[in-house]
């Protein structure tokens, strides 16, 4: 590192919240003796809108490279200090701020001796980091302002819907001819109770004459490269190779109804259908049924798929009162476990469901309902868990209401989209904080892709994701620069030292973020990071054996330096 | 004597038979066994099996510098074939390129190996022996139980005479790294003995926490006799019960300690308050 | 892809630990352990792993060089050998032959140095040859063969497996000898009592049972107490001393003035703490002593090592299988360069020069008349260079670096009329050579090494020397033809040959016995399977001679304008002049830089800080170095490593010469230390 | 290190009153807002011990903790966040199941495993961070000092 750095240093009294336990003067005596210190001085605030200005002007005159700034803690005043240094063009990696409020002067206010001694440690401390810091280089990129949208769900079509409206072209892939999803297999729509064509239509329209709109029917997706800001894919139509380049992806690929086969004797006897194959005959209309057993919760909730496909309830409520609406004698009973019904909505129409007269009985795991009869369908055997009697009822038609489970080609496309699976295999996304995003910058999921949800749901989730994506591509230019930090702050990416590289792929194995590749280089392998990607996480940094991947601003010299002065 | 022959033989056929067009084993011209690549059926008289050697880096390097068809034979031990095995996952070698001709070692080899698995996949020559558990050694006893402090002095009084000769480093079969972190003023003080002993031991040992195969290649290159192949017992065994997972016997599992624990869930210790955290803060 | 191993012995200390080199076309790529090695058992210390390292070196002299002006000029071989022959014979004949001298090296081989101790005696008829010993175990060969009969380490390295009590004196085997120290710690962990006397607090010492810090230059008072003690407590050996020495008298009433309190006094350690040791040391069922440089380089190193066959002696543990004195030889093949003949003063098996019979021995084997008169050593012909002097001739050593007081060696080189360097590299004593001819290194000859436990051992060639440089025994048959010698060897097979046949002690030594193992002389027939210990049942010489140990502490002690004493010596990441280990990259990074080790308490005094440039002053000269502070220095002492040309500790250190053996006092001058 | 051997006599340690030294890795996430907020309730904590921020706790390799620990440091704690709620798509997982991996190694060699906790989620939740760093000095308090590591053989090597 150079030796000849020069490091002007600013000490904050804070009004005399960090002085009255820390003696800065003394500590100012010392730090000026170092002869990497350019000047250090103490102030009564630094985070005052004119301390600022007069902080940013101080240091343009002073020509020093390197700032130390003793303050408080990022979380108080520390980042609003950083933010406005940024803005006057003084980059953040140059920049440090020790926290001796929090962290030192506030804690320790007991024992002032030790926290002095502490106050003079952290300064250390950040002195030799920021002789060690390195700064990684940034790469630029306009994004494309065209967006893929994989699925013509209602989430899709309303994220491409809005997207439009907002001037961006999308091009939305379909593995259906024609759009609506799953819709296009309904009557009705549960909880709004109003017919599927005349609620999509609105939707349907927008989507299908929109110049901004490009909808490919029956489209395959092939592959993908680059990351966000520039996607090239490839998807096929027919046996014609169509690219795009896009500056982001929103994956709608919607969900797939579980065939319940071996199930409640489902294919063996007519009289057991799906609650998809119901949908069917109420569009076709041949409906005749006066004794009718829902069964909730089939394939799902159990060891193997431990999870509630949530919109089950709604659509089996949904059915009944259809059921009812046609003839009102109907003996109907559902089955369940626990009715899901969330939500004020949900609940009234529930409510207003039992009030139509029809029943609800529980049962639980352990002995599930079975079906009566050999050849042809009698009724039900249950045992109410409510009661503990187990009784049969009679029935002429037993509907196993249909979960969602993820959809077949849910596992390739991750795969061409390097995206990571939840062990159910809906898509992951990052985090409690960032529900709509994908592990990958620039890569969108919503709807029931992401988790089972009902067509209102995945329209307003399509709207959200059309947001998030034009909020990322309405920048100018996108920087590397990884997750945004508190208030944005620019953070470090990986870099690889390709000499060093020994090739032994820990950081292609560990990147959480599929960043890190292995290229063949005379022989051997090298690792290399796409700085677009890599979030500077550093989980790279840890596992690669001989140091040669480093995050710049925070490299093992740095660590190394802390470690060193943590105790002087 | 008879597994020699059986080994000549096997290394003839694979050379007659042009599979192989190299076979790395130990050679004894005049009573010195050295390390040796039998290329045509004729040298093959003169190959031997003792003592133990470790070809896993003479292989890595012998594929490395020759031409890209050369498809290269070696004679070796469970560990050394495990170390093989360690290398192509981190890719410095090319599965295709070699063959392993594997063989089981004797009980009094085990023994003084410590080795819980003294064969390889699978045995061409010599019979299976059951492995030994180093905990059961006594020497071993001395230096992995006990109480802690008893541990620390028994371990500061070993590593304090450590002369700093990188034995361990270069004889171990799967450090291939240049630089080393070793070499780094940054992790390891440089030019004092007994080396930086803590990191230099540690940071030694625990590079290849998820990587040794406990060939004791380390021990037995310690000119000051340091049982350096004990710090990776733990490792070892820690990795086997959360995962049941040992470093070079399955080629095609990478180390759990890569993945998350979605992938390969390990036990997590909760402490009431106290979420998430991997140890007991007291007893009380 | 031929893949070869070739089986030789290392370069560099005298433990002669066994390296497979690895060849890859004709280059030397990698050095591996030999696990069959008796002594390395395939283990190597850091150096040992570096071997190959040097090898290859850009820097390798590839073409004899003549010096024309100031500049170095390629010239052909004939032309050099002719010029080096012509210049020799002018010179012997215009100034006498005692105008002659050779430097032969303890780096190469037995054959090598037999050749060159032939050539110039039978060659000039002087016997101004000698060798690095002088500067290590000069006082160990004089002492040692005076009192017991034969110079060399008594015992096997192994031997320490069993012994009671190991005590060292002045040796950092951990740094110096680590594979020796291996052998050690194992001794120590089957129950021997380590005791390790030492003015620094080395690692060594660090794991001893028992560390003496004394102050440099005490041995004698230490010993003498110790001694002292052991006769109040009649602890001594009385059998022993009875059946198997002589002159027990002198030594007792030389005891007399040194009551323990007297020498605890002198050497600096408690009464108490004397006591005991000695005590345990008298005790001990087998007792073994391991001692370095840090008893022979003094002014009083001869009597140093009489003080410690005393000891010895005065025990009864010398002459068995565990118990005996071990001298731990520096070089690679000090020990041989000593056996055969390397010495001004006896032809090869320490057979005297100035007895007749030997003479007359020699001539007739040589065919050429001899002389009778003991030569010049190291020290002197450096000394006496363009007086007595005329003509050098220089095979493999740097005494610019090893040899103490640089300044005036700097200033005697040029004096020479004429100075031939034969070496690998342009060192810098080659600089000042007329006349440079290019060397080969350990892994481009045929020949033999002898160890510190006097076993001979086979080194092989593994590739041929670089260019058109020529490994040694060629040069030297090209040049002793030149003279007219009958030097038309083939093979150093031969030469070992005919070295047999003229020294007893290896008579039963032949390149087909050595095999991987080697053999330890004496090997006095060629049944003879080699010797583990020596002195078994009756000294080499007879009986035990108990000679009386003069002290004389050191010459200069410390003052107020030089308040520190300096000792130098050596660490583990590097040998000697550092002419091999400064080239080879992996250990040149574990130390790059000269320093000077000093105490906390004195660098707080100072006010030094670790890692500050300093200068370091003698009365000699000053060297720029930086300063490492450890507790390991006692206060008032520093140490200095000398394998830094750059900062080159022997232009400080004093030219105090031991009367009898002739080393100078390396381990004691009196120093100044300022920061720059 | 003509400083750190002062230390060893009558430096920092007797100053500090022999508080043990602490070497915290935090993450930006979690540990350091549970620092943040510990200190602006004034928690009153031991002096001894220092943070190192970190993006995330997944960049802290295991040499550098025992690097901590080889020089004399007594005690090094690395916080993250939640395992199921990293900021960098259960990067922390990772270091949970790598680092996990240290305390045989520590046991082995006798380092006691006190001396190193490894916890994940103490965000916002400054009477966490306070309430950990108490009991970790509790838990190093009963233990005997490093000196076999740090005394006898750091301080001889000029070590800390």
């Amino acid at each position: 590192m150079a030796a000849d750095i020069k490091i002007g240093c600013f000490l904050c009294r804070c009004y005399g919240e960090v002085s009255r336990v820390i003696d800065l003067d003394e500590l100012q005596q010392e730090i000026i003796r170092f002869p990497w210190v350019a000047f250090c001085e103490i102030w009564d605030s630094l985070c005052l809108l004119e301390n600022i200005d007069e902080l940013t002007q101080k240091i343009s005159e002073s020509g020093t490279d390197r700032i130390l700034l003793a303050a408080c803690s990022p979380l108080a005043r520390g980042d609003v200090i950083l933010h406005a240094l940024e803005r006057h063009g003084i980059n953040q990696a140059s920049v440090e701020l020790v926290d001796i409020r929090e962290g030192c002067a506030w804690i320790h206010d007991n024992q002032p001796k030790e926290a002095m001694c502490k106050a003079r440690d952290l300064i250390n401390m950040g002195l030799s980091a920021l002789k060690q810091r390195e700064v990684s280089e940034n790469q630029i990129i306009v994004p494309k302002r065209e967006v893929l949208i994989i699925g013509a769900g209602p989430a899709g079509m309303s994220a491409a819907v809005s997207l439009a409206r907002l001037g961006f072209a999308v091009h939305v892939l379909d593995r259906a001819r024609n759009p609506g999803g799953l819709l296009n297999l309904l009557k009705r729509i549960a909880p709004e109770d109003i017919g599927a064509e005349e609620d999509l239509h609105g939707l349907h329209k927008a989507f299908t004459n929109n110049a901004l709109v490009y909808y490919h029917p029956g489209a395959r997706l092939i592959s993908s490269n680059g990351s966000v800001g520039d996607f090239a894919v490839e998807f096929k139509t027919g046996d014609n190779l169509h690219s795009v380049r896009v500056g982001a992806v929103i994956i709608a690929s919607g969900a797939r109804v579980m065939f319940a086969k071996g199930l409640y004797r489902y294919t063996e006897l007519d009289g057991v259908v799906s609650g998809i194959e119901l949908e069917r005959r109420f569009l076709s209309g041949d409906v005749r049924a006066d004794n009718v057993v829902f069964i909730q919760c089939v394939g799902v909730r159990d060891v193997n798929s431990p999870y509630c496909s949530t919109i089950c309830c709604p659509v089996s409520l949904k059915h009944a009162r259809q059921l009812k609406d046609l003839n009102p004698q109907a003996e109907i009973t559902i089955l369940h476990r626990d009715i899901m019904c969330p939500g004020n909505i949900l609940e009234a129409y529930y409510r207003d469901t039992m009030q139509d007269g029809v029943k609800f009985v529980r049962f639980d795991l352990n002995n599930p309902p079975s079906i009566v009869g050999d050849e042809r369908l009698e009724g039900v055997n249950v045992f109410e868990s409510v009661t503990g009697i187990s009784r049969t009822i009679r029935a002429d038609l037993v509907v196993l209401s249909s979960a969602l489970v993820p959809h077949d080609d849910a596992a390739r496309i991750a795969e061409i989209f390097d995206l990571a699976l939840d062990p159910l295999g809906f898509y992951q996304v990052r985090t409690l904080m960032h529900p709509l995003e994908t592990t990958r910058n620039g890569i969108f999921v919503c709807g029931s892709a992401r988790w089972p949800v009902l067509a209102r749901t995945a329209i307003v989730q399509g709207e959200a994701v059309a947001m998030k994506a034009f909020a990322l591509l309405s920048q100018d230019s996108l920087a590397a620069s990884g997750m945004s930090q508190f208030r944005d702050r620019k953070i470090a990416h990986a870099i690889v030292d390709r000499d060093a590289c020994t090739g032994c792929g820990n950081c292609v194995a560990i990147c959480p973020y599929v960043a890190c590749a292995l290229e063949p280089e005379n022989g051997a392998f090298k690792s290399r990071v796409n700085i677009m990607r890599c979030t500077g996480c550093g989980s790279c940094v840890a596992v690669c054996p001989n140091g040669s991947i480093q995050l710049p601003e925070q490299n093992a010299r740095v660590i190394g330096a802390m470690l060193k002065n943590a105790f002087s | 004597m008879s597994i020699v022959n059986d080994a000549r033989a096997i290394v003839k056929k694979l050379l007659e038979e042009k599979q192989l067009d190299g076979v790395l084993g130990l050679s004894c011209k005049h009573d010195e066994p050295v390390p040796f690549v039998f290329e045509s059926p004729e040298e093959v008289d003169s190959l031997v099996l003792e003592p133990k050697w470790l070809f896993a880096k003479l292989a890595m390097n012998i594929v490395r510098t020759s031409p890209a068809d050369f498809r290269l034979g070696i004679v070796c031990r469970g560990c050394d074939e495990r170390a093989l095995i360690e290398l192509i996952k981190r890719n410095q070698l090319d599965e295709k390129r070699i063959h392993v001709i594997g063989m089981a070692c004797s009980r009094e080899q085990a023994e003084a190996c410590l080795c819980t698995r003294p064969y390889p996949a699978i045995p061409h020559l010599g019979e299976k022996v059951q492995g030994v558990d180093p905990r059961e050694e006594e020497t071993a006893k001395a230096f992995l139980e006990g109480e802690t402090i008893d541990r620390m002095q028994r371990w500061t009084k070993e590593l304090a005479r450590c002369i700093k000769c990188y034995g361990c480093r270069n004889s171990c079969p799967i450090c291939v790294c240049v630089p080393c972190k070793l070499e780094d003023d940054l992790w390891v003080r440089r030019g004092e003995i007994p080396a930086d002993m803590v990191s230099y031991h540690l940071i030694r040992a625990f590079h290849l926490s998820d990587t040794c195969v406990a060939c004791g290649g380390c021990t037995d290159a310690c000119p000051v006799g340091i049982p350096l192949m004990l710090l990776q017992i733990a490792m070892r065994e820690s990795l086997a019960k959360e995962y049941e997972y040992e470093a070079g016997t399955d080629p095609g599992r990478l180390s759990p300690v890569l993945s998350d624990l979605f992938v390969e869930p390990c036990e997590v210790y909760e402490e009431p308050g106290w979420p998430d955290s991997f140890k007991v803060s007291d007893e009380t | 892809m031929k893949l070869e191993f070739v089986k030789t012995i290392c370069p560099y200390c005298g433990t002669g630990c066994g390296l497979l080199l690895q060849v890859r076309d004709s280059r030397v790529v990698t050095t591996l352990p030999d696990k069959k090695h008796p002594v390395a058992k395939g283990t190597l210390c850091i150096k040992g792993w570096a071997a190959h390292e040097f090898i290859h070196h850009p820097d390798r002299l590839t073409q004899p060089m003549l010096k024309k002006g100031d500049i170095f000029q390629p010239i052909p071989w004939d032309e050099a050998i002719g010029l080096a022959a012509t210049k020799f014979k002018e010179t012997a004949e215009k100034y006498g032959p005692d105008a002659v001298a050779g430097l032969s090296s303890a780096k190469c081989t037995n054959e090598d140095n037999y050749l060159f101790q032939k050539l110039i005696r039978a060659g000039f008829m002087t016997n101004n040859v000698d060798h690095c010993a002088r500067l290590c175990h000069g006082p160990t060969a004089a002492a040692m063969s005076q009192a017991l009969g034969s110079g060399a380490m008594t015992n096997s390295i192994t031997d320490f497996v069993g012994a009671d009590c190991i005590m060292m004196f002045g040796s950092n085997a951990a740094e110096t000898h680590p594979i020796i120290m291996g052998e050690i710690y194992k001794g120590k962990d089957q129950g021997a009592t380590l005791i390790v006397v030492d003015p620094r607090r080395t690692e060594v010492a660090r794991n001893a049972d028992i560390h003496l810090q004394i102050r440099p230059g005490s041995d004698i008072p230490l010993i003498g107490g110790m001694m002292r003690h052991i006769l109040d407590n009649k602890l001594e050996a009385k059998e022993f001393i009875k059946e198997r020495t002589e002159d027990f008298a002198e030594l007792k009433n030389f005891l007399k003035e040194w009551s323990v309190r007297k020498a605890s006094e002198e050497c600096g350690i408690s009464p108490d703490q004397l006591r005991q040791v000695a005590q345990i040391y008298a005790r001990a069922g087998e007792a073994m002593i391991v001692f370095c440089m840090g008893i022979t380089q003094h002014a009083c190193g001869t009597a140093n090592v009489f003080a410690i066959c005393n000891l010895a002696m005065l025990c009864g543990h010398v002459g068995s299988a565990h118990s005996g004195i071990c001298p731990l030889r520096g070089q690679n093949n000090v020990q041989g360069a000593c056996d055969v003949g390397a010495l001004p003063n006896v032809y090869p098996g320490y057979q005297s020069v100035a007895d007749l019979v030997m003479k007359d021995k020699f001539e007739r084997a040589w065919g050429r008349p001899l002389s009778d008169k003991p030569g010049m050593t190291v020290t002197e012909i450096i000394s006496s260079s363009g007086t007595g002097i005329r003509a050098l001739y220089i095979m493999a050593e740097n005494p610019l670096l090893s040899d103490p007081n640089q300044n005036h060696v700097i200033e005697s080189l040029p004096k020479l009329d004429f100075l031939v360097v034969q070496d690998i590299f342009l060192t810098e004593t080659a600089r000042f050579a007329d006349l440079v001819l290019p060397g080969s290194c350990f892994a481009e000859k045929t020949g033999t090494f002898t160890n510190t436990e006097r076993r001979i051992q086979l080194l092989h060639k593994v590739v041929d020397p670089p260019g058109d440089a020529k490994d040694d025994f060629t040069i030297l048959c090209m040049l002793g033809r030149a003279l007219g010698l009958d030097y038309d060897y083939t093979d150093p097979a031969q030469v070992m040959d005919e070295m047999a046949e003229v020294t007893p002690i290896m008579a039963g030594v032949h390149f087909n016995r050595l095999g991987s193992a080697g053999l330890q002389w004496p090997c006095p027939a060629d049944d003879h399977p080699g010797t583990r210990f020596l002195h078994a049942g009756k000294f080499t010489r007879g009986k035990g001679l108990f000679v009386v140990p003069g002290y004389t502490p050191p010459k200069e002690m410390p003052d107020k304008d030089y308040p520190f004493t300096l000792i130098t010596g050596r660490m583990f990441s590097h040998y000697h002049t550092g002419t091999m280990t400064r080239r080879s990259s992996f250990l040149n990074r574990e130390v790059d830089k000269a320093f000077v080790e000093i105490n906390p308490d004195d660098a707080d005094a100072h006010g030094i800080q670790d890692g500050d440039k300093v200068r370091l002053s003698t009365r000699r000269g000053s060297i720029s170095t930086t300063a490492r502070i450890t507790p390991r220095m006692n206060r008032g002492a520093i140490f200095a490593p000398f394998h830094f040309s750059e900062a080159p500790a022997n232009a400080l250190t004093i030219e105090e010469l031991d009367p009898i053996s002739k080393i100078p006092e390396f381990k004691a001058c009196a120093a100044s230390l300022v920061k720059e | 290190m003509m400083k750190d051997l002062k230390q060893d006599s009558n430096g920092v340690k007797s100053e500090a009153g022999n508080t043990p030294r602490v070497i915290v890795f935090a993450c930006k996430w979690c540990g350091l807002i549970g620092a943040d907020a510990a200190g602006r309730k004034h928690a009153q904590l031991p002096a001894g011990f220092r943070v190192i921020p970190v993006e995330c706790a997944s960049r802290i390799e295991a040499d550098a903790v025992i690097r901590a620990f080889s020089s004399g440091i007594d005690g090094v704690i690395v916080l993250g966040c939640h395992l199921g709620g990293c900021r960098f798509n259960a990067a922390n997982h990772r270091t949970a199941k790598k680092l996990k991996l240290l305390y045989p190694l520590l046991e082995t060699v006798g380092i006691d495993s006190k001396r190193f906790l490894l916890s994940f989620g103490t965000a916002h939740e400054h009477h966490q961070f306070e309430d950990l760093i108490n009991r970790f000095y509790q838990g190093l308090q009963r233990l005997a000092p490093m000196d076999a590591w740090s005394g006898s053989y750091l301080s001889e090597m000029g070590q800390r």
